[in-house]
């Protein structure tokens, strides 16, 4: 096995990655010619990305403060309204700050949680899962038996209860939601690769000599990187619901900090005098998270079709 | 032709698709007496299975017969109501389709899926202990052993070849007219498509039942069959009787299939496999489809549609050069 | 030999439920803190008397595994400690409140069905029809519906405006009602009380379909898939081809198989009816399970918590376990 | 999306819908002005009656249900802690002595107390009051009932503990038996809060609780109140009350004297204000709690409904943690009350329906200083009272001193949250630069107590409008394991207010006592260890089938003369 080992550099790092670099270019060309082919994904896709690019430049295309307003402004109704001031299209909330500002704000929390509570998902699922499904043995019954155990819990529930403990706050939060959401990419994962391992590249890569883990980054997690990142982006909607729903219980982000889901909850006396503080927050999940599905369930039927309905 | 039991004139079925019209059945004229066997033989694709399917009108959507009549017993299917076909379907005209495992239910006993043929169609008065009878004794023509422990069976239970007499008891159980058997042996390894073969020959002698064939593979049709119909995207490129069709092939086509099968009863001096690919169904040449690879095409067979040309008595083929082909025998 | 199997299956449950025990004792350890301080928040005067009735009662000055072995032998013998909150053992407030909340549930899982099931079907039978489209389109709004929002909406619409049902509760005060399973519409129809029946159900509908609305919108999603993907089979050629009706195609044949893939997907949002319950029954003033966690939680009422937690992540693996018997019904080719 | 457009604007076409039939209805909320006790209780009616027209009318409805928005935490009367609780046991357990709608103390089971002396007071029971079970309340229940709220782990259920209204007896030391009728209670201290305090403590009867036990008194309580317990649904959700028929009649003194006027009671928890609001809407409740006071508005408008109000018993301050730069310069805190506009949140955030404080004590308790002005709102003032302090503006408008700005954060808790984000906006526009942090109440008084916070906006109940309960608790310095400071979240500590609120709880001239509280109130006043905000006002709506109601000061929800027209 050592004799093979001097063949490899010919096949240097950079070569690989050139060859990588230039397969994914190809793959990224017809994954827009796809895309192309179907405008609700698309139209989802682009306002995934208004959305994200509404998080990134709050600061520059607001003009009011997310956190301070002024008594006087209390209450003023959406500009099309009779009284309404096409300064605050949306209205403005009970402490007279401005809605449109303030849910472009939020989007920083909603999109922040779920990205960061997707990724550490992701991270410890895909690394558990790889590590499981390649060594079996004790590891993996352990991973999966907690594994298991973390499904008997309803998400919420699970989540709420974690929380509870924890106390409210940003980190606690993408905590306690990516505490439970690495499983699922665990058990993808530990399935692809249980699937992979018995491959021949596989065997090949073992014969010439590869590390364990040389193979499981190298050989085995390029090919499940696409389920994975398909699962990631439905599940990124699911996760703003969840960091939604905490809010909304009060266990989330601590006001004045602009998040939808305390919006749509301190808004909710209101509903019968100024309907539009919980409602747009509310409208805002809605838009993002069906923007996300669309996109999410576009792109796995582009590039995964065999993850068919969770 | 007064024995005629069904007849197929000038089918065409069309499948609209995001790269224009697919005729997946072009201008196909065919007819079948009583208790006659014929077989339709070509590649997958050819549009040989969804012929079959036009005759019972179960072309999915979007999918649909363009033009045409299919006359069954004198009748154009192709204008009676739906409730109308229903009753034909099953009890006239009954149909074994080619994957025995997916085309049987999986969530419900296969004697129970038996039973259902002759619920639907009243046959035995939707009294169940006579349908259970009927069952029972359908399942042991078939050659299903042991029927009354294995009615409460379920599909995946079965072998595959149980499960293929199952679809064809299924088939018989209101004693059809016509058995369309859609690649009925496929799937199934050599011993049991000789059993299956032989089960629905006696079926054949023993009721009189027509059956059609559909195959892609021309020696079987030739063993089993009497008259022999080629198809070849979409369209007839040859039909005749098995003897005319076999021993004396006119078409291209039809003597690659031939040459493509190793056979040890006739020597061929060569074996020439088709060269080429199937053609683009939504973008069929004008002229012969086949000309592409065709080694005796000419500029000629790819301008216009080629007719039948009738060279012995009922062995038409689709060929300008018939006699030129003829030659390479 | 199904029955063994079924015993198997539910044996199997008890080491999750373990699994769940440990994992719930372990909430205590998330605090920040000294739990007891936190706790005892509440009453400035707290004696010392009470702060040692609580270590006590969370073992807080034992080592950690021992605090475990405590903990479970108190859940095995029913024992999830005593709310400070309520000022009564934490399986009292549970198992008085738990039928109200199974009531909710089982309510807005039957309205989810018999709003998603015809949806479903008739949208993968009429597939890009109008309706498949409206459907589809109502059902990714569903999913991301804000439930007390639409709770709000309508009790405004069907108990204000119209008057035609009540905006809160779970039985008008003058409706008497002899309490055998504390679920309402059971007890009645077990004391053949039609009147209470009428009522019960009638508080039940609002809050049913509040809480359904998301889960019938991603089972009819689930359901037409897979009533899509059973529709292009082979088998749905054959019975076309035997004859059969088109009603008896889709209702038989093909319900029967695209059931299967959506069980399951019903007892997973099982899961999400459980956590949906907690803003539900605060809007519909329901008094269930839901709203004594949120009381708790803003209490830190933690042997509470723990215990709700516990009830609710038990109720959703029995729920699973009940889907997973019912799947092998449904599949013949599973025998667990 | 347009579904939720459509039904959106199906909610708000409704809304104007109930609204237009309403236009020509005029002001119909009533107000009830208090005066200090010792004048006549008068009421100050703004508008009577207007006519108005039934939501729904149930036939022969003889049941009055009131939501309330939390469930009672139990319904023992010496061992609850919540004011629904306060209200539910009120209806079904009369005192000794009760009070009116404002701060007026009127006897009812007593026939008389009297103080012997400043530490001895003498009670005469009135003759044939009657329990729900039908014997005669005598001296031994009196005495029991004290005995089970002031001695130690008095409550054996469901552990022994010691009632948590042990604070409401003051200094007692023990009480005896004169005569069946006769009781006489010797306190350790004088006692001059004693007869406000008296109110909330309810009588039991002895040999049913004996009998019983305190599990069986919370489940099936028994008392001599107007309505009689018939059942609770899972914890005390829903409780259903029944007239009394062999109700002595309450309180001689204030009419109508009788047995109750609806047949049936019915108190029902429904803890979201919009739904809360709903059920009134549709007929389902008779009065409803706890109205927020956005909807005043709206539910003025509708034809059917009536909304009274009155002045409420828990101050809101932002007490500031006075141990602390830069609060602890009085100068600086004197600054922040003149920087927030109180009138400007009244008007915004309750609608005007609630007052400035000046001071301490809310304006309606027995000892409040009238001569205390509200600091005034005062940008300029405020500004140069910093200034003094050394904060200075920077170029932004910022406060700044030696290089650091002026910035804190405001600890709440949810309900406070709109007050708490107003009063923080508001010194913002001074150039301080606060903000605001959401607490759950049990979570953030240890920290308060602590001293680890910076600021707290909160509010304490003064229900008894006695300043014993309240002056204690919020400003004397913290004395750990006893009742005062308890709610001492500025940690504030002033010698001579120590010594006046200890005086004054003794004190049993009202004269005398006057001039010790006034001097601890302007002495708290000037140093100002907090800002002192509002009283808010409470709020109930009710339809118009129910009459002769009157929302309580202090919870204590009196439905005895409530009638269903």
């Amino acid at each position: 096995m050592t004799a093979q080992t001097p063949a490899r550099p010919a096949r240097g790092w950079d070569y690989t990655l050139r060859i990588r670099l230039r397969l994914w270019q190809r793959a990224l060309a017809e994954l827009g010619y796809e895309l192309w082919q179907r405008p609700f994904v698309l139209m989802g896709g682009v306002i995934v990305a208004l959305f994200i690019l509404a998080a990134l430049f709050a600061d520059q295309i607001t003009i009011h403060n997310p956190t301070r307003g002024t008594l006087l402004l209390r209450f003023e109704p959406p500009a099309w309204e009779a009284e309404g001031n096409w300064k605050y299209p949306f209205g403005t909330d009970d402490q007279g700050r401005d809605l449109l500002t303030r849910i472009i704000y939020g989007t920083r929390v909603s999109l922040a949680v779920g990205l960061l509570s997707v990724a550490i998902s992701v991270i410890v699922g895909t690394a558990l899962g790889a590590l499981a499904g390649y060594y079996r043995g004790w590891l993996d019954e352990i991973l999966s038996r907690f594994a298991d155990l973390l499904l008997a819990f309803p998400f919420l529930i699970f989540a709420i209860g974690v929380m509870a403990f924890l106390g409210p706050g940003f980190v606690n939060l993408i905590m306690a939601l990516a505490f439970k959401g690495w499983v699922e990419f665990f058990r993808l994962v530990r399935g692809e690769v249980l699937a992979e391992r018995t491959k021949e590249y596989v065997d090949g890569a073992r014969v010439s000599g590869q590390s364990n883990l040389a193979i499981i980054a190298s050989e085995i997690l390029p090919n499940v990187i696409q389920s994975v990142f398909v699962l990631g982006t439905l599940r990124l909607g699911y996760m703003i619901i969840m960091e939604a729903s905490l809010s909304f219980l009060g266990l989330g982000i601590q006001p004045p900090t602009p998040a939808w889901g305390s919006m749509v909850s301190s808004g909710r006396d209101y509903l019968l005098t100024a309907w539009w503080v919980s409602t747009f927050p509310g409208l805002a999940i809605l838009i993002l998270v069906v923007a996300i599905n669309v996109f999410g369930e576009g792109l796995r039927d582009i590039l995964d079709p065999r993850l068919k309905i969770e | 032709m007064t024995d005629t039991l069904l007849e197929l004139k000038n089918l065409t079925t069309v499948f609209p698709t995001r790269r224009g019209l697919v005729h997946a059945v072009a201008d196909v004229s065919l007819s079948l007496a009583h208790g006659e066997l014929l077989g339709v033989v070509g590649e997958s694709g050819c549009g040989k299975s969804v012929t079959m399917l036009s005759v019972l009108r179960l072309i999915s959507a979007p999918g649909r017969i363009a033009s045409g009549q299919i006359l069954f017993q004198g009748r154009d299917v192709l204008k009676l109501s739906n409730r109308e076909m229903r009753d034909i379907r099953g009890r006239d005209i009954a149909m074994v389709f080619q994957d025995p495992l997916t085309s049987l239910n999986p969530a419900f006993p296969v004697g129970e899926q038996i039973r259902e043929s002759l619920r639907i169609h009243h046959i035995a008065h939707n009294h169940f202990a006579r349908e259970k009878d009927r069952v029972l004794q359908l399942m042991t023509e078939v050659g299903i052993s042991s029927p009354t422990d294995r009615y409460r069976d379920y599909p995946h239970q079965f072998s595959g070849g149980m499960q293929q007499r199952a679809l064809i008891a299924i088939a018989l159980a209101c004693e059809p007219k016509i058995l369309l058997a859609d690649e009925p042996t496929t799937s199934l390894d050599v011993t049991i498509q000789a059993q299956i073969m032989d089960l629905m020959r006696r079926i054949n002698d023993a009721r009189g039942t027509a059956i059609v064939l559909v195959t892609h593979n021309l020696d079987l049709a030739a063993e089993f069959c009497q008259r022999i119909a080629v198809m070849y995207a979409g369209r007839i490129v040859e039909i005749g009787a098995t003897d005319q069709v076999v021993e004396s092939p006119q078409h291209p086509y039809t003597r690659g299939l031939l040459t493509c099968i190793p056979r040890i009863a006739a020597q061929r001096t060569r074996i020439e496999p088709i060269p080429g690919n199937v053609p683009d169904l939504a973008n069929v040449p004008r002229g012969c489809a086949f000309a592409d690879r065709c080694s005796l095409a000419q500029p000629i067979c790819q301008q216009e549609l080629v007719p039948f040309c009738e060279v012995a008595p009922g062995h038409k083929v689709r060929c300008l050069r018939v006699n030129d082909a003829g030659g390479a025998t | 030999m199904k029955a063994v199997k079924i015993l198997e299956r539910m044996l199997a449950t008890i080491p999750i439920m373990f699994g769940v025990a440990i994992i719930v004792f372990f909430f205590i350890r998330l605090t920040p803190g000294d739990p007891v301080d936190i706790m005892l928040g509440r009453s400035a005067a707290a004696t010392q008397r009470e702060i040692e009735q609580l270590r006590q009662q969370f073992h807080l000055d034992e080592p950690l595994h021992v605090q475990l072995g405590y903990f479970l032998g108190d859940v095995l013998r029913g024992n999830l400690g005593y709310s400070y909150i309520r000022n009564k053992p934490v399986v009292e407030l549970l198992t008085e409140r738990l039928p109200a909340t199974i009531e909710m549930t089982i309510g807005a899982l039957l309205i989810s069905l018999i709003i998603a099931l015809p949806i479903g079907i008739l949208s993968a039978v009429r597939q890009n029809s109008l309706l498949d489209r409206v459907s589809m389109a109502g059902a990714f709004l569903g999913i991301s519906m804000p439930g007390f929002w639409l709770g709000i909406i309508l009790i405004l619409f069907f108990a204000v405006r119209l008057q035609v049902l009540p905006a809160q509760g779970r039985l008008s005060y003058d409706v008497h009602l002899q309490e055998i399973t504390g679920m309402y519409v059971l007890d009645s129809l077990l004391t053949g009380n039609w009147r209470a029946l009428e009522d019960s159900l009638k508080h039940l509908l609002l809050p049913s379909i509040t809480l359904g609305a998301g889960v019938a919108a991603i089972i009819a999603r689930v359901l037409r898939s897979s009533m899509l993907e059973v529709l292009r089979s082979d088998y749905i050629k054959l019975a076309r081809a035997k004859g059969a009706s088109e009603w008896g195609v889709v209702m038989k044949h093909a319900l029967r198989n695209a059931l299967i893939p959506t069980v399951t997907v019903v007892g997973l949002q099982v899961g999400v009816l459980l956590g949906g319950n907690m803003i539900v029954e605060t809007v519909f003033s329901w008094p269930g399970l839901g709203r004594l966690v949120v009381d708790a939680i803003f209490n830190r009422d933690f042997p509470l918590i723990q215990g709700a937690v516990m009830i609710y992540a038990i109720t959703f693996v029995l729920t699973n376990l009940v889907v997973d018997i019912l799947y092998t019904y449904l599949n013949p080719k599973i025998t667990l | 999306m347009n579904r939720i457009r459509t039904i959106q604007l199906g909610a708000l076409v409704l809304l104007v819908a109930l609204a237009a039939c309403a236009a020509p209805t005029p002001q119909i909320i009533e107000k009830v002005v208090e005066k200090p006790v010792e004048k006549i209780v008068e009421k100050t009616v703004v508008a009577e009656r207007t006519v108005v027209v039934q939501p729904t009318a149930v036939p022969g409805r003889d049941t009055l249900v009131v939501a309330l928005a939390r469930a009672p935490s139990g319904i023992d009367p010496a061992d609850h802690s919540s004011r629904e609780a306060e209200t539910v046991i009120r209806n079904i357990y009369d005192g000794l002595v009760t009070r009116d709608h404002a701060s007026g103390v009127h006897m009812e089971i007593a026939e008389s107390v009297k103080w012997l002396d400043t530490k001895t007071m003498e009670i005469k029971l009135r003759k044939g009051v009657k329990f729900h079970d039908g014997s005669e309340l005598k001296a031994d229940d009196v005495i029991y009932s004290f005995e089970r709220v002031f001695k130690t782990n008095a409550i054996e259920f469901p552990q022994p503990h010691t009632a948590l209204r042990k604070g409401f007896l003051g200094p007692f030391g023990s009480a005896d038996k004169k005569d069946d009728y006769t009781v006489v209670v010797n306190f350790t201290a004088p006692w001059p809060a004693g007869m406000q305090m008296l109110v909330h403590t309810q009588i039991v009867s002895k040999a049913y609780v004996t009998k019983v036990g305190t599990k069986g008194l919370i489940e099936k309580p028994l008392g001599t109140g107007p309505f009689k317990f018939v059942s609770a649904k899972t914890g005390f959700e829903e409780v259903m009350l029944e007239r009394f028929a062999d109700y002595y009649g309450g309180a001689p003194t204030l009419a109508p004297v009788g047995k109750a006027c609806v047949s049936r009671a019915v108190f029902r928890v429904i803890p979201e204000n919009s739904t809360r609001v709903a059920a009134l809407l549709a007929g389902e409740v008779d009065i409803i709690t706890e109205v927020p006071a956005e909807l005043v508005g709206t539910l003025q408008k509708v034809p059917g409904i009536q909304v009274k109000t009155v002045p409420g018993t828990r101050p809101i301050w932002m007490e500031f943690n006075v141990a602390q730069a830069p609060f602890d310069n009085p100068k600086v805190r004197q600054a922040l009350n003149h920087a927030v506009d109180k009138d400007l949140i009244i008007k915004k955030v309750y609608n005007g329906l609630a007052k400035p404080l000046a001071g301490p004590l809310m304006p309606a308790n027995n000892m409040a200083d009238p001569s205390l002005k509200p600091y005034a709102y005062d940008k300029a003032k405020a500004l140069a009272l910093l200034k003094e302090a050394g904060w200075a503006p920077d170029a932004s408008g910022m406060l700044m001193k030696d290089g650091k700005p002026f910035a804190f954060v405001i600890d709440t808790i949810d309900s406070m949250r709109p007050i708490a984000e107003a009063t923080a906006t508001m010194l913002r526009d001074v150039g301080i630069d606060a903000s605001v942090r959401v607490w759950e109440y049990n979570v953030v008084r240890p920290k308060l107590l602590a001293r680890e916070r910076q600021a707290y906006v909160g509010d304490w109940g003064d229900s008894t409008f006695d300043p014993v309960g309240h002056m204690e608790a919020k400003w004397h310095s913290l004395v750990t394991g006893s009742t005062y400071g308890r709610g001492n979240f500025s940690g504030y500590a002033n010698k001579r207010v120590d010594e006046l609120i200890k005086a004054g709880e003794t004190e049993n001239d009202p004269a005398k006592r006057k001039v010790l509280y006034y001097e601890a109130q302007k002495l708290i006043y000037d140093e100002a260890p907090a800002i002192f905000l509002i009283l808010p006002e409470a709020i109930e709506a009710a339809s118009a089938r129910v009459q002769n109601w009157q929302p309580a000061s202090d919870s204590r929800e009196n439905l005895h003369d409530v009638c269903l027209k």
